[in-house]
């Protein structure tokens, strides 16, 4: 059966699939959380839980010939571009056996062979990474794309204008996914971003959408069509996903912050809004699948938190002997 | 004396500078809550137009504080991480610290650009650079890298007074170190180093964070029966040669400790000044204690391996002492 | 006599005063490019000429308060806001004399007392120096305004949108200015600038006009507004004005450039529009001065051509031995 | 051999790499009609597609650069002055030197980032940075800077095939200068320094364009009996110190010669290196020939007294010697 969702239909496996990709973003990051709590994650960890559908959405439709670049709130679209659990927790807890070999840590997961250019930790670097990577992927005429995922907050990074010219002029397959999630950090959007982040795409005359970044489904088919559009070499979008990070812009913030930037009821109305139980209580309204298979999932993906974990802890540190100069240079 | 955290050193000087000086305005990105709890409060003492939440816009930020220092006010920017200055860096490399030049000192430009700079905490490496070498060769900018409570606050003061472009770069992580502060209005002048303590045998000098891994090594080299004369530049721009001069014709022998990294570093410059000016009271070679040129890794033992402590600086002295076998290296 | 045009009417003085200055630019400016030419002067002179409208319609509404910045096409700018001809000059000869004394020249030139923020050799910069400047009048509350003034190539920096945002933002009484002239040095417009520049200002909600840069009365009103907008309180404005360089990029290109990059008849028709023989004649048919007046101002400014020449040329170098060194730090 | 000017010498590397391969791109502002000449006729040969101009938008552009290098393209971006580099500043200093590092080498970076650097035409203080030194210090990204055409078209060659970054910075001005360029294809081996001269006297390391003033410099002092053993680096990552050691242990003595401001300049670095690998063999101080710490003037004569010269050059040396009454100074 399947469910026609404004003239998409989804394939039961199809709807499974996405609530899988979001409820294993969703499983390993709170892992992670608990394990920085816990302390046993060096450096600052960014979750990106409560946006998982924005990540899925569109990486869903991608495959390792299109890149994505990243934020430092990178975990999540790692993943859904088909990132290794197992090496992102292994990279996470700073292990020789992590994607980057612990060079790089939560900041800066990436993995080049799935098309992953990876996270960064500076606020708007990927959006000018993916346009010279766009513009790769035209020379090489394979129909390839590249999207950058970047915040509300980066959105005031001259380098979003800079890049929407040029990638207007020269028609590159990019994707501009801007996941509003309300705040730069501690600062409300609406103290620091003046008008709305998706009308900056007109003036160039680059193709632009908002989409409730809430709604797997409304993104996906927003992705879609801003896919299609770079595939066929219509050149960029600029995509506004309207969402919320149900947890801190940091994991240790509360720890040092002095005050509250955000009220108990604003985070309860956000969870209510919660992307992953909705889009499971959509897929067993439709009769797309039962309990069971979401229960199912549930257990296949603590797996594979676990797994991931017990390999990232049973994995030893790199050994300073032979590591940490050795990557400069190739 | 009172004990002080750094962080709130830096928050008093911040403080007191605003409350006696109305010309004086902070910004930057989250200084109404701040991150580190430097610019925390002040919002609500000094009034909204004059702390001011920046959106994440560094080009225009940077340049921002030009402007505002051109027009009159004392303008302390706050970069955040160090790091964060290379996306807002023509404002910094070409306007701050040559507009005073280009316009044959037409204006002071009175801004205190602030940011955490240096490793230790696998913040990794976009947030781990020690950029004080690259502002050091843009010539027209001073840079003050506190090491204790007190000098954070004395330099701080001295830097929002001082009218030209100050880099005052904190140590990532150092903000809760602990510290005797003098009372009431405690400046320390830009270009005095400070005698950390006294010794005969070899001098060291140590930079920002390190002084403190260089103190702990001094103190175990002491126990060695080694002297060390440890000074500590506090500001690198000014740069206090004279009294690194003055130590090495005394010991005759030089180790610089810096968290930079090697090329370029501070540390070669000193070297430099030494090799040039003091080179006949030398008696060995004058030694780096620097980070290899590596962007720092994010694993704790790989990145804690790559950046300056208290065995590599022991082990340097040691070594050029010629007491190497004594430790066992 | 008066002449009402759309509203505005202008005494004769006033009038006459247009010209003046327009023509005083562009004077001064030709003898620099001649004295470029017979290497008289050292380094890069980009001219004004052409687009004196535009400096002059908006710098003559400004006093020695209020703040403009310019780009490394400044000549006009410093001029139009009461800088000094035989000190500007002299800093373009490089003298010991000169507003910078030698130490800026041409790219640089400077009078803080006049409120001129200065000419800047990067493109773009003027942006973010003048948003500051805007700040710190807001702060002064002396209804002091700040204009940027840059190019159709220097909207594509990046700063430029970030510049908007925070100036809606803050509400800060600021005037960004882009002179486009359709050229980034040697590339048309159409080949590097997506869309019209004009309506980069709307996504920030920015206050935003475009005019005629060759028409020194419509600039002069549409100055008018943006002025009184932003002393009012009510934050930035992007104004457009369309003009045209009628002198090569740089005055040395014609030596290095191997190719051509604007047709004969391109500049031929802008030589039809040269906003001083239109303003001329405006003057006269409006019956506001008549040619003896002209001619009369002609030969003022010829006297003060001649003037600031024999200054500069009497002047003498910096002595190195006590200059050079000295403004690195107050 | 053939007499070529540097600009030619540069034009045909970049003509032969791109049809030697077709991953070779090339983009920056202008690049089309091409300002100094470098990049012309390139679009006409080798596609719109290959040669793009840009907008005036260093940000976007040097991390395009990243972006197409690591999805595969090698990337020569040009920055026109090298200046322009610090707007673009965050993608080379924070992503091109520390991106393959990060991710523990799973790309490879090959982009060549060009410009051109230094004084001498009075371009004033925005135009005319010697920016090498802080490149130097971010470590992850290599720097060529050569003082001849034959020299210049080795080195990019060899900068377009390289797998990392490398900044490959052009001497104002230089341009027209003529030499004698080897036929076919001509490659010099990135962190290979060259003999200019050979001498027994003293070691005169120049970079860049300082190399010819100092080879004047060094006919000059042969005249006076002084032998110069002067090294040209050619590049300064890395950095060829064995060739410079070897000569300083020959020597005994050491001047440098750079056109960066001195605070940190690879001047600095190169004495830094021999005052602690080759100590003993050091008979004088180390000397380094300059610029001040200053933004360069525009004012021709101002800038001229700046810039190390051939007076300045012999100068030092002959003080080193101590031969300062000969020359009457
Ligand atoms: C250039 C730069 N400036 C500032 C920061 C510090 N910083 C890290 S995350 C962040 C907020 C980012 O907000 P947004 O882009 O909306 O992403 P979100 O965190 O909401 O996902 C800031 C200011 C940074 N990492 N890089
Ligand atoms: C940051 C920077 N990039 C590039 C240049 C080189 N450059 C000087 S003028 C110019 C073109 C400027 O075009 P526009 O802004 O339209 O001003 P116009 O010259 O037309 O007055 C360029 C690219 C520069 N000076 N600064
Ligand atoms: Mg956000
Ligand atoms: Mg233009």
């Amino acid at each position: 059966m399947s469910v026609a969702s404004s003239d998409v239909n989804f394939s039961d496996e199809q709807m499974l699939g996405f609530y899988r990709d979001m409820l294993r973003i969703r499983r390993i990051e709170e892992r992670i959380g608990d394990d920085a709590k816990a302390g046993n994650i060096p450096g600052a960890v960014h979750l990106y839980i409560g946006q998982e559908a924005v990540g899925v959405g569109f990486c869903s439709q991608l495959t390792d010939d299109d890149w994505i670049a990243s934020t430092h709130r990178g975990h999540g679209h790692f993943l859904a571009k088909g990132g290794d659990s197992k090496l992102l927790m292994a990279e996470i807890y700073g292990r020789e056996t992590g994607m980057c070999k612990g060079h790089g840590g939560s900041m800066h997961v990436a993995d080049f062979s799935k098309g992953i250019i990876g996270a960064n930790g500076i606020v708007g670097a990927g959006i000018s990474i993916i346009t010279g990577a766009a513009w790769a992927a035209q020379m090489d005429g394979k129909g390839a794309v590249g999207i950058a995922f970047f915040g509300d907050g980066a959105a005031n990074q001259g380098v979003m204008c800079e890049a929407l010219n040029v990638a207007v002029l020269w028609k590159l397959p990019v994707i501009f996914v801007c996941e509003n999630n309300g705040f730069s950090e501690f600062s409300p959007s609406s103290t620091v971003t003046a008008g709305n982040i998706v009308d900056r795409a007109k003036p160039y005359g680059a193709a632009h959408e908002a989409v409730d970044g809430n709604d797997l489904i409304a993104v996906h088919q927003c992705a879609a069509r801003a896919i299609k559009h770079a595939r066929a070499g219509n050149g960029p979008s600029l995509i506004e996903a309207r969402t919320y990070r149900l947890r801190g812009h940091v994991e240790a913030e509360v720890s040092f912050l002095g005050s509250k930037y955000r009220s108990d009821e604003e985070v309860a109305e956000w969870i209510a809004r919660d992307p992953i139980p909705a889009f499971a209580k959509r897929v067993i309204d439709a009769g797309q699948a039962s309990q069971a298979d979401l229960d199912r999932i549930e257990a296949e993906i603590a797996a594979e938190v676990t797994e991931a974990v017990l390999f990232a802890e049973g994995s030893p540190y790199p050994d300073p002997a032979t590591q940490g100069t050795n990557y400069m240079f190739a | 004396m009172a004990k002080k955290r750094m962080i709130q050193a830096i928050n008093e000087a911040l403080d007191g500078e605003m409350a006696r000086d109305p010309k004086v305005v902070v910004f930057g990105e989250d200084v109404e809550i701040s991150l580190f709890g430097d610019t925390r409060g002040l919002k609500d003492k000094h009034g909204a137009h004059r702390v001011r939440n920046m959106p994440i816009s560094e080009t225009v930020m940077s340049g921002m504080a030009v402007g505002a220092a051109a027009a009159g006010y004392k303008v302390v920017c706050h970069m955040m991480f160090g790091n964060f200055m290379y996306t807002g860096f023509d404002s910094i490399a070409n306007q701050a610290s040559k507009l005073r030049y280009m316009t044959a000192g037409q204006i002071a430009l009175p801004i205190v650009y602030m940011g955490v700079f240096g490793g230790g905490r696998s913040a990794a490496a976009q947030h781990s650079d020690a950029m004080h070498p690259m502002i050091m060769n843009l010539g027209g900018i001073k840079v003050a890298l506190p090491a204790t409570p007190a000098d954070a606050m004395g330099l701080l003061r001295s830097a929002i007074h001082d009218p030209n472009p100050v880099m005052f770069l904190q140590a990532a992580g150092r903000g809760g170190e602990q510290g005797e502060v003098p009372e009431g209005d405690h400046v320390i002048e830009l270009g005095k180093a400070s005698t950390v303590q006294e010794g005969d045998d070899v001098t060291v000098v140590a930079i920002g964070a390190m002084v403190r891994p260089a103190m702990r090594a001094a103190q175990e080299l002491a126990r060695a029966g080694i002297g060390v004369d440890l000074i500590d530049p506090r500001t690198v721009v000014p740069l206090d040669s004279e009294m690194i001069l003055d130590s090495v014709r005394k010991t005759g022998r030089l180790v610089v400790v810096d968290e930079a990294r090697d090329m370029c570093s501070a540390a070669s410059h000193i070297a430099a000044i030494c090799a040039d000016q003091c080179f006949d009271a030398l008696k060995a070679p004058i030694r780096r204690v620097t980070v290899p040129d590596v962007a720092l890794p994010y694993s704790p033992p790989l990145e804690k391996a790559l950046l300056p402590n208290v065995a590599s600086i022991s082990k340097a002295v040691r070594r050029l002492l010629g007491k190497a076998a004594e430790e066992g290296a």
